[in-house]
């Protein structure tokens, strides 16, 4: 059991230190980001899905990055079902703004519109497996 | 003249064929198999199947002395060269904006090294010596390059089956993480939905970022300069923008030869007894469990931080913190989605898959560390 | 100070010339004359006739110890690694198609190496040690990277003309080829029309191919492992489709490199007196005799072909089984075509031109086992 | 004559060797092919030739493939030459099928008609020389 | 068991921590920012940058022993074969028609390399031994690969410096030269228009012209056979338009490689009290200094053949005769537009700068053969 | 006072080594020239500076040879001086060219006039600096 011993403590000292290091890198880029003093301020689902698809599109050209396959959901091609997903929060938005002035979330000209359909690819990509027990 | 002797040469090869060497040739068609028709990780699979088989082929010239498998080995693995060069281009190709909008993110990349640890414990119960059992524990930082980094140094002798773990397990992300994610957590809170916002990282900020880990984690673990050294690099190379040459020769030309290089080499290493021992397959068996551990730490760890937060974490973005940048991340919006579908976690769990990149690189650097390696 | 000793250092480049460094100039002028006016093998003969020319100026650094050149030499040359990775490229150009849907054209493949024996013969009756004529005689292979290889191992002492040779000679198929040709075949044979089939071959076969083949020949040849085992590398790497990046990385940037790399090297070799020796003439001239041998028995070979399948076989087709693919084929659908411009024999001549790459391989291999070279 | 005999002996081996591998694998792709049963096929030259002539296309990229220059045929341009040869096989192709139906040995919207003008291409690479003797 | 060794261990990178580390990584962050934010050179500067950061980390395993920063020194500086290869690629991409359409202007060439003798009197004044006063006055030369090819083998203890100063000077090219021509010439001499005569240069002699430059240079100055060589090889390749997979091979994927691991290789030289002495800031101010005074000679030596031509030759082209292609003659051009925005001297002055660089190579040789380097 | 010595000594073989060197180089040059029998013939400035800066443009491409920046004269864009520069050139000399038939430099069709936006683009990048004192 000495072994045993030996391994906890290095558990200990090992999480410690990597837990301790990426704290003090915590505090140091909490430092930097409040002189850039640009406040976070709230997007959509939809925009910031879609900027981290971006970033992750390109990493998949790393090695090792493990591109997924092309995937199917429920059997039908995921990028159809991520259209009509799409489609469907589109839809009721526009309801949503037909409804009253005062209830629009997206003033006309938002980005977002314009990129429904990069929206749907970039979906498409997440989108690739077989949902479980089906 | 030509005689006996001369025809015993002839028959030299089928002579020397062991069954050894036999198993072998089938386990390189098992990588071969998993590579082509299962596409798991081909890129690095696919040359380690065939430098295992080029290897294990009777009187194999390609790893006598002068053996060319040898002379790639010598070249780039037996120095570490090849699996920092390729961090270099993985760097080049990573994008940490998404963990700099969130820093507190990075705390999700340090538990998910948890898996490390434990698989050390486990091996050293299990007769290895320590630093063996750190080599197979290193499988569970789930990053292929810092697991060639750290065996290479501590047990060369088993580089061939761990590296093969870990691109395999790496592969596997898609397969081994969404059990583990459903096994940890309620699906109350796999629906929770977590507030999207956005900060624009000041192009200063992303170029200092890269250099502030440099030198954090290259002075407090000086065994960790080189993993983290190379992957910041590349990334400070394409986020200053100045040299797009460098940057583009990193992630491709570079990348590429020395993924070819380092896969026959690294299978030119699983040679007939060495690798048929039991001791292969405990390194496989604790490696798959590494890496599910590594997952259960992920989400047991954001579980806490979602109860500190009052409810606004929603847990299974832990299970990103393994690294696997950016699979991890998107496995993780899967199973989001699979419960609602309009749940989007994308950017969340690609801030702690990055912490995770940055926290296996530290925790590699720190197991050298504590095994005094070269110290 | 400066005195008569810095001035005679001056004048130490001047005094150092001599009459062979003169004549060498000369060689690697007709070299650079080759490669760039009459577009003989350029790839190969710019950077030999380089290396040639930057090696016999006098007291060149190149060739010094720690010279540029010496280090390629010993970086790829001297542990015969360049002509492998080169072997990377041409296999992941390679179609095997035209072979696997008429197997039975390897034996034109086969026949297509006599060549190198016959040569072989010659040149032990000149007086060349049996490894010296083994090495004149793989001229005859047509296929630079194995006369590489093989002359690397076995007399690397003649390197460099050697390597001219085969490589002067496989610009020289569509010269030397079609009066071979004619010389073997009546008009009525080269007149005969062979039938047009197609079969698809399925992706499993065209992967098991390269595994298929690296395994028998490894085993049964084990010199030949590194040969085959590289261009069958490329092969499996082309034709899985699982690994396009390091496939593209192989066939261009890693070739290019290399490819320039060798030739300076091997350039490098040519200096004086080592070359200006009526050894070099005679190896010029057997390489010469070596490469019609081939052509000969190749169409001699397939007229027994056509005499057994009862006149469906073009002999002239077996000319395509000397390597140097794909230019032999060409050149036989040329000479097919000048007597009847509706005779399409291409296919039928890749498939043999395939067979005759395979082979010079295996003859590569079946030299070196024979001259117990290593073992 | 020691060295004759010895080199006669290496040319025995050698050449036996090299056919007996040659042999085996011969053996071994029939089978394989077996397993596949896919039949061949007739098909025309004119098909046959094209697909060779892609292939060799993609192995003149390699280092040592002696791309051939372009050609000239007694002076005139290979090209223009092959293009004749092929409208030539053609016209006399539409004669046969104007002839009677049952003659045909293509139907309208075969991939060989659509695809002509990439044969006249693929030949011309196929016609880089002078022919002897003109 | 883990004890109060292991946790030293831990402390061991905070403990090494020195102010020379600490002064070295400001330095290195003084060269990023140059690179970055400046765009100084950024190609070398910013790996020199990094190079420099790594290496003086504490402990850093990056420059231990079979570090991969030693490794890669190792690789091509130590054996000069770095600096060699990029030169391939920059002869590649330089077109010497404006100095064939226009030969006399070698002389500029010439010229412009006084700098390097001058400083190099400073420089043994100031107490440098001949080796170093040799390599800081060929910081003079204004050409990267030939510095860092001189001093390798002259003084390779100040490698780091010199190079830093090469590559940094470059780059401040548009900003050195204006004041120095201004200084030295009237508004008058400025003015002058040059007849602008146009010659079709033969591939022919295109073709010739790096030959002979090669077997002229080779000859006389064995010690630049290697620079010459490599320049002219490129420029050989370019020109015949026989091999350009090689060509493009040499300009892009080689040059980039090779550009960012003699960046890191160099960098990695520059570590603590080698590096803070008195010495490098003399080397500095010593190659600025001999910048300017190539300037000034070049100039002046214009002025010369502007009188012998009877005023037709503008004296500012000789500005452009200090190497630093094709940059310098953009500068002289826009000196030129300053004052009078019709006068175009480019074609003129491109014609100097490429026999600038032909001259600096020649310089870089005579200096080694001066110093009876490796005689 | 030794090393002064030497390093005259230095400095005077060397740069009479380098300039007797190039000096042979021209003598070579111009031999070579003369076997070409090209005459040199005059252009126009804006010819020949298309043709170095062609040349410049390749050369860019080297590492280590300072593309310079985009650049500003008087606080303008460069590009758009440039063209006003080749514009007001292009005008003078229509002028001149509507003066006489006799007088015209450049008939109609010259490359010159084609590729005057050229002409502009490869002028503008010869212009990327702040003249002096303004
Ligand atoms: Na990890
Ligand atoms: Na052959
Ligand atoms: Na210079």
């Amino acid at each position: 059991m000495e072994n045993l011993g030996w391994g906890l403590q290095m558990t200990v000292l090992g999480m410690g230190l990597v837990f301790a290091l990426l704290a003090v890198l915590w505090a140091i880029l909490n430092l930097i980001l409040k002189l850039d003093q640009e406040e976070a301020e709230p997007v959509t689902a939809l925009e910031a899905t879609q900027a981290a698809e971006q970033i992750a599109a390109v990493a998949d050209g790393a090695v090792g990055a493990q591109i997924p396959e092309p995937a199917t959901v429920n059997g039908m091609r995921a990028d159809l079902v991520a259209a009509i997903l799409v489609a469907t929060m589109q839809h009721r938005r526009v309801l949503r703004r037909q409804a009253a002035p005062m209830m629009r979330s997206y003033w006309p000209g938002s980005q977002l519109f314009a990129s429904r359909w990069v929206a749907a690819g970039r979906t498409r990509q997440n989108n690739n497996w077989q949902p479980k027990g089906r | 003249m030509i005689d006996q002797e001369t025809i015993g040469l002839l028959l030299k090869g089928v002579n020397n064929v062991t069954w050894q060497s036999l198993v072998m040739i089938g386990v390189s068609f098992v990588l071969l198999y998993l590579a082509i028709v299962k596409d798991y990780e081909p890129l690095l699979l696919l040359p380690i199947g065939a430098g295992c088989l080029l290897a294990n082929l009777p009187l194999s010239p390609l790893i006598g002395e002068e053996g060319m498998l040898v002379a790639l080995y010598h070249m780039g693995v037996g120095n570490e060269m090849f699996p920092l060069l390729i961090f270099i281009g993985i760097g080049a190709l990573t994008d940490f904006g998404p963990l700099l909008e969130n820093p507190r993110l990075v705390l999700l990349g340090a538990a998910g090294q948890f898996g490390i640890f434990l698989t050390l414990i486990l091996a050293l119960l299990l007769g290895f010596t320590p630093n063996e059992a750190a080599s197979i524990g290193i499988i569970g930082a789930i990053d292929g390059p810092t697991s060639i980094y750290v065996s290479g140094i501590l047990a060369p002798h088993m580089l061939g089956p761990i590296t093969v773990a870990a691109y395999s397990y790496m592969s596997l992300v898609p397969i081994i993480l969404p059990p583990v994610i459903h096994l940890m957590t309620t699906k109350e809170e796999r629906l929770i939905r977590m507030p999207y916002s956005s900060r624009k990282i000041s192009r200063r900020t992303r170029i200092l970022f890269p250099i502030i880990v440099t030198v954090l984690v290259g002075t407090l673990v000086p065994f960790a300069t080189p993993l983290i050294g190379m992957l910041m690099l590349g990334n400070l190379m394409k986020e200053s923008g100045a040299v797009e040459r460098l940057t583009k020769a990193s992630a491709a030309e570079i990348a590429n030869t020395v993924t070819l290089f380092l896969g026959l080499a690294i299978g030119s290493t699983m040679v007939g007894a060495d690798f048929l021992k039991p001791s292969t397959l405990f390194i496989l068996v604790l490696g798959l469990l590494a890496f599910a551990l590594d997952g259960c730490a992920g989400v047991f760890f954001a579980k806490i931080l979602n109860w500190l937060s009052g409810g606004k974490i929603n847990p299974i973005i832990g299970a990103a913190g393994i690294s696997a940048f950016p699979m991890a991340a998107r496995v993780v919006q899967r199973v989001a989605q699979e419960e609602d579908f309009e749940n989007f976690l994308l950017m969340h769990a690609m801030g702690a898959n990055a912490a995770g990149q940055v926290a296996s690189v530290v925790a590699g650097g720190v197991v050298l560390a504590l095994m005094g390696a070269g110290g």
